[in-house]
């Protein structure tokens, strides 16, 4: 009866409390995220989904220590509601066009042609800067490009998986995910005037079992071991503020 | 035989729980969800458009799946050959597929760069990105379910029967009409539940071989989850309008179920 | 014109072979009888093209149902036979009605029913026609069955102990039922029963089949009359005795009974044999009572059951073996036999039979 | 009663179309995963342990479902009673829930904020972001499937096999494991494919529930979501392993099937 | 120790109520027969505990089984009772052997095999002790679902119809088997039958059930003598023809039968009847021979059927109404009788049993 109670407790308590550290990041995190544990040999439990994911979880009273988005609202918006603590910028990602290999389209112009486009769902960070970018277009393009879509995409994943199968002929992703497909998909860079700034955003998550780590932890990711992965796996650091 | 003792306590004691345990998760999300939201999320046409595209594309799909795999149920339940066991694992293999992985699979058969794709193109068949698409998707992923308990209803059928059937002049198509189907009824209309059922929750396959475009491809589960991200109480309430409907639609398939066609008595 | 059943084939089973050869003539029918195992009814599902032998021909007229040899093999609903099967294979999803109008493709849909009901009231089964098979009873069963089987009259009538179910009355009146239907078909038929008298009754030649093989056939008389095998014997009604058998000088037969004592027979025997006798040619007698001659078989028996019917009497008796005998009431009355009373049973030689065992 | 005829040709080809239908984009995913890859993709420690943690995991769920599940699908297909049929429905209700949703449903159940998460919580049991909650999760996702195709199974056990074993002296408990599991046999092994494969497909709820840790909630189909973003090749290459691995357990069911206990007969 | 079954209960069937009240001594047998439909297999179900009844009660000895009164009600397991189902109900994923040893619990594991196959031996189905039921014949199956039900001699025992699907030799020595049984055991036992002498010799006592109600009941012999119904009377062996009864001055009673003619009897009655004549007392004489004394019943009639049997014959005829009478072989050579063949049955009126219809 009750002793037994009690041991599980200390069982659950402790794989909890003991310095290791529970992490909820964006998928296109995890490799930079792994090496960075790795590196500064930090005892983290890392889960990695789709930022929006990850955000209904913490609204539904998951705790873990840290919250890594692939963008700054939804983190802001926790912090609204006062489920986080301020969160802070620390990595910025790049959008480009990506395509097949081999294809022909190789500028934001061949996009108003006869070719279809699988793009992010609004709310869905990628769809929003996707939205950011075509809004800067000339007039007449962005309705063009927008007729060409033929698919909303909740995640990223939707978008490079219909590429590599040819389902679409583009789609705008990150650059990392490009990265990830090993050479599948080429990407294109956009006009720099255009490229709006993918900020990455993290915060500590309230009622944390172990906020010490986790600001270390986010420290780690604006310069030290955490810096170095980001930028091995593509990503840029935060502009100078 | 209703009589009361440990052993009927025992199960009325399994079914509580269970009950309570598949329950709770549902009742939790309507609770969760002001009644108010229900009736808005029924008011946005992207709601509407969802649902009434998910209804659409899983009963052409559920009609596709009986059509064609009660037939192919019927030779695996009737039919002893080698390597049956293989054909039947061949059968269950798409339920282990993750949906998304699903997608990409039919994808790479029946999308344009896919084993298939030019020949389908050929004919003019366009699936990606098209409703036709989603009910291939939602096929691909039901049918296993239907099959597999239809087989198992048919196997269960008394082989005299059938052979009764025949003496009496009726050809196989007959018996099989006549005798077998009604009389694996029960089982056949569960299949289709199931089958049905998992069709009207899938999300992955449909959203990577279809995905995502209002009143074409985004079916219910999809525009829950494209809502998750801008508007989280809509897509809770946008479930729980689904889940009601279906409550509602399951509901009818068991009175049907009653019916002679399908395992009562034809007097 | 119809015509008549040409059937031999080979089917293994487990504990033997089935090897027959049955000829039935149009418009007659043959009673398939035999032991319980015998292969009766894997012969009717071999006929009726639910079981494939591994050799032989089946053939009705000119129109040939099986022939391993040239690959013919009809399937079921091509060979236009009225199958009951002994457990019924009644339609469960079905009511009564619906299991007898199964059959009737040809008859217009409105009329079916009345049909249907038509021919469950023949058989004393007409209230039950909207019925469930699982709500009837055993006896029920078998008679919608039988009616289903006979409703489309097919080409050829096969019936698994179509009566087997049935109490004396109801059997009796189905039983006039079917013979003035078998009277009527044009076709063979084919019969399996266990009832002699319904043998007798309803079906013009009888085939004895034991182990797969045909061991005798005939008429009831014949049957009776020379009876094969004790098995035959003892169906036509007879009491059998087992017993060996040495020839004698005087050219009678005597039989050394399995239990102790003896018996003469004028038929000629060596070896093991079976001694059949019908219960109404034994006569009781106290015991103890001489010999009147050595034409009459005297063996010493306890009685162990008595049953008295109208102003008659079967009488169960033990002599090593069981044995019974059939006297009047007033014998009955004069010897006072009980169970346990001892008795002497004596009954001529020249009503002796001796049979194979 | 093998023959061939238009019927028998007519269903060999549905079994056909089925069969080409649901092997095609498995074939197609191998065909996309050059060997290597293959080979690689077991190399990795997350691939081996998501592997390795979706075994185990969906075994844990399995036993679960049948143990509770089995009691359970018999008393419903044994007794009558009022309102039968709506609870069926509500058996099959979390069939038609999108995956994500599910996971909300369970957060919003046994989740810390959840109705029961207090209860759970004084209890010390922690399912969230643990290894149990994926149980949690696969069991709800997938014991529709077996509840109801072990129901339809049970329902078509001829009642006076189980009188029969009553008159014989056994108690209900007897009569239900020596009689009715085993005439059942061959429904309730399907069943248990169909549930098992589900479970292993599972993604949604999981990730919602769950998380996605490696070695503790990240299952192979979340391992392959994982990489999706970052290693497609690698993405695929898992998942024509997992589907190997499954193809060959599930045969393994198939041949376990065959044994007395299920299905056979006992000489 | 071991005592009485004790039952009284109402249950409404398709067609009436089945009410029922029964009592078998210990040690004793009673045969319940009637027509088909008749409810006799429902009132084994009842006192099983497989059928509950509107009202009533059951009880062995001292032990409630059932009062629906006192709210007892046994579940099956707890009632001790060996029931054999008309349709065996035999266990189709287990070898003929272990669907016997299913009720062996107490004996103990490895002895179970041996029990059971002794028990399947003493029916003849020893060799089957491995095979499926599936792979059984009938009669086979019916003998394993036999030895099921007695295998773990029951407190009670049930049997419906035990040996309706056997052949007379097997039936003979399966039922000497039952009847060494039956006279073993201690407790009582109810068995169905549609066959006289098996009830006859099996059982103690027997009651005729018609729609659900017993309409007589004694040992066979009281049957034979008195039957109380045209059912009766049929059952007991006896031809029944149908006809109106009316008083006469000198005592006898004259019938009017329906298909014409008349005949007397000795018994009093009025109005419709059944008239029952046993076929041994009837004697066939040309046509148009002249009456002996009114003593004599004498009715016009055609053969329908010859059937001879050892030396002897039953002829079936056809007097407005379907008769059977017994002959001597000799009188049947001497009449030179055969279907279509004119002849007058003639028969004591003091052997003219008036029956209820
Ligand atoms: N499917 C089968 N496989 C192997 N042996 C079988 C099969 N079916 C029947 N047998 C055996 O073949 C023999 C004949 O069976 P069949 O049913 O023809 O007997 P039967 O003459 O009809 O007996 P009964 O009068 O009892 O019905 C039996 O010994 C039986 O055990
Ligand atoms: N489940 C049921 N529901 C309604 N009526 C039933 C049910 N089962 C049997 N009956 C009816 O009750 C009557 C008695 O059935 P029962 O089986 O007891 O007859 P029986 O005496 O055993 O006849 P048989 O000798 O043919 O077996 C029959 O008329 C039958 O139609
Ligand atoms: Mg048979
Ligand atoms: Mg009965």
């Amino acid at each position: 009866g009750d002793d037994s109670d009690d041991t599980s407790t200390e069982a659950g308590s402790t794989t909890a409390a003991g310095g290791e550290l529970v992490v909820s990041a964006a998928a296109s995190l995890e490799p930079a995220f792994t090496a960075y544990a790795e590196a500064a040999g930090i005892d983290a439990k890392q889960s990695f989904a789709g930022s929006d994911d990850l955000a209904a979880q913490i609204r539904q009273g998951v705790t873990p220590d840290v919250y890594a988005a692939a963008n700054t609202s939804l983190p802001d918006d926790l912090y609204a509601d006062g489920l986080v603590s301020k969160p802070v910028v620390f990595a910025t990602n790049t959008l480009v066009l990506a395509v097949p290999d081999g294809s022909q389209i190789d500028s934001l112009d061949d996009l108003t042609g006869d070719v279809t486009l699988a793009i992010g769902d609004e709310g869905v960070p990628v769809g929003d800067y996707t939205r950011e970018i075509l809004g800067e277009l000339p007039k007449e393009e962005p309705e063009a490009i927008l007729d060409n879509v033929s698919s909303l995409e909740p995640d990223v994943a939707g978008i490079v998986g219909k590429l590599t199968q040819g389902a679409v002929d583009a789609g705008f992703v990150y650059v990392t995910d490009v990265v990830a497909t090993d050479g599948a998909l080429t990407a294109i860079d956009l006009p720099a005037d255009l490229q709006p700034d993918v900020a990455y955003g993290v915060a500590v998550v309230d009622g944390a079992e172990n906020p010490e780590g986790a600001q270390s932890f986010i420290d780690g990711l604006l310069e030290g071991e955490g810096a170095d992965a980001l930028a091995d796996a593509g990503f840029k650091p935060p502009p100078p503020n | 035989m209703n009589r009361r003792g440990p052993f009927a306590v025992l199960l009325v004691a399994a079914l509580a729980v269970t009950l309570a345990f598949l329950i709770l998760p549902i009742v939790a999300i309507f609770a969760d969800t002001p009644p108010g939201d229900l009736i808005d999320s029924l008011g946005s046409d992207a709601s509407r458009d969802a649902l009434w595209l998910s209804l659409k594309t899983t009963l052409a799909a559920l009609i596709v799946i009986v059509v064609v795999g009660t037939p192919a149920a019927y030779l695996l339940a009737t039919r002893e050959f080698r390597g049956k066991s293989v054909v039947v694992t061949a059968i269950e293999l798409p339920l282990v597929l993750p949906p998304a992985v699903a997608g990409i699979g039919l994808l790479a058969a029946f999308g344009p760069k896919g084993i298939f794709g030019s020949a389908l193109a050929d004919a003019g068949i366009e699936l990606v990105l098209e409703t036709a698409g989603v009910i291939v998707a939602l096929t691909f992923v039901a049918a296993p379910f239907y099959l597999r308990q239809a087989q198992a209803a048919f196997a269960a059928v008394d082989p005299d029967l059938l052979a009764a059937a025949r003496t009496l002049g009726a050809g196989e198509p007959r018996a099989f009409w006549r005798v077998a189907i009604p009389c694996a009824g029960a089982g056949i209309s569960t299949g289709m539940a199931l089958a049905w059922g998992r069709a009207l929750g899938e999300f992955g396959a449909t959203l990577m071989f279809a995905g995502s475009f209002q009143g074409i491809t985004q079916t219910a589960p999809l525009a829950i989850f494209a809502s998750f991200s801008t508007d989280f109480p809509a897509a809770l309430a946008l479930s729980a309008v689904l889940v009601a409907i279906s409550a509602a639609l399951l509901l009818a398939v068991k009175l049907l179920g009653r019916s002679p066609l399908l395992g009562g008595v034809q007097a | 014109m119809s015509s008549g059943l040409e059937a031999r084939f080979a089917a293994g089973l487990r504990e033997f072979e089935l090897e027959l050869e049955l000829a039935v003539e149009p418009g007659t029918c043959l009673a398939l009888v035999g032991p319980s195992g015998a292969g009766k009814s894997t012969a009717l599902r071999v006929i009726a093209g639910l079981h494939r032998p591994d050799s032989g021909s089946v053939a009705l007229g000119e129109r040939p149902w099986l022939d391993r040899e040239r690959g013919v093999d009809l399937p079921p609903e091509r060979r236009d036979c009225g199958y009951l099967f002994q457990d019924y294979a009644l339609f469960p999803h079905l009511s009564a009605w619906r299991n007898v109008a199964f059959g009737l493709k040809e008859v217009p849909r409105r009329e079916r029913r009345e049909r249907a009901t038509a021919v469950l009231s023949r058989f004393g089964a007409g209230e039950l026609a909207d019925a469930p098979p699982r709500e009837l009873s055993g006896g029920e069963r078998q008679r919608v069955a039988l009616a289903r089987a006979l409703a489309r009259d097919p080409a050829l009538l096969m019936l698994d102990e179509p009566l087997s179910a049935l109490d004396s009355t109801t059997a009796a009146a189905a039983g006039r039922e079917l013979a003035t239907t078998l009277a009527a078909a044009e076709g063979p038929a084919i019969l399996v029963t266990h009832d002699f008298a319904d043998a007798a009754l309803l079906a013009d030649r009888i085939a004895v089949i034991d182990r797969g093989r045909v061991i005798q056939s005939g008429s009831a008389a014949e049957l009776s009359a020379q009876p094969g095998s004790a098995f035959v014997a003892d169906f036509t009604g007879a009491a059998v005795l087992f017993g060996t058998a040495r020839a004698t000088a005087s050219g009678t037969t005597v039989v050394a009974l399995d239990g102790g004592g003896e018996v003469r027979s004028s038929d000629p025997a060596e070896g093991e044999v079976g001694v059949a006798v019908y219960p109404w040619e034994i006569t009781l007698e106290p015991p103890g009572t001489e010999a009147h001659g050595s034409a009459l078989n005297r063996i010493e028996a306890r009685v162990t059951s008595v049953t008295e019917v109208g102003s008659r009497a079967r009488i169960g008796l033990l002599a090593g073996q069981p044995l019974v005998a059939e006297i009047t009431g007033e014998s009955l009355a004069r010897l006072g036999l009980a169970p346990g009373v001892g008795v002497v049973a004596t009954w001529k030689a020249t009503a002796t039979r001796l049979v194979a065992r």
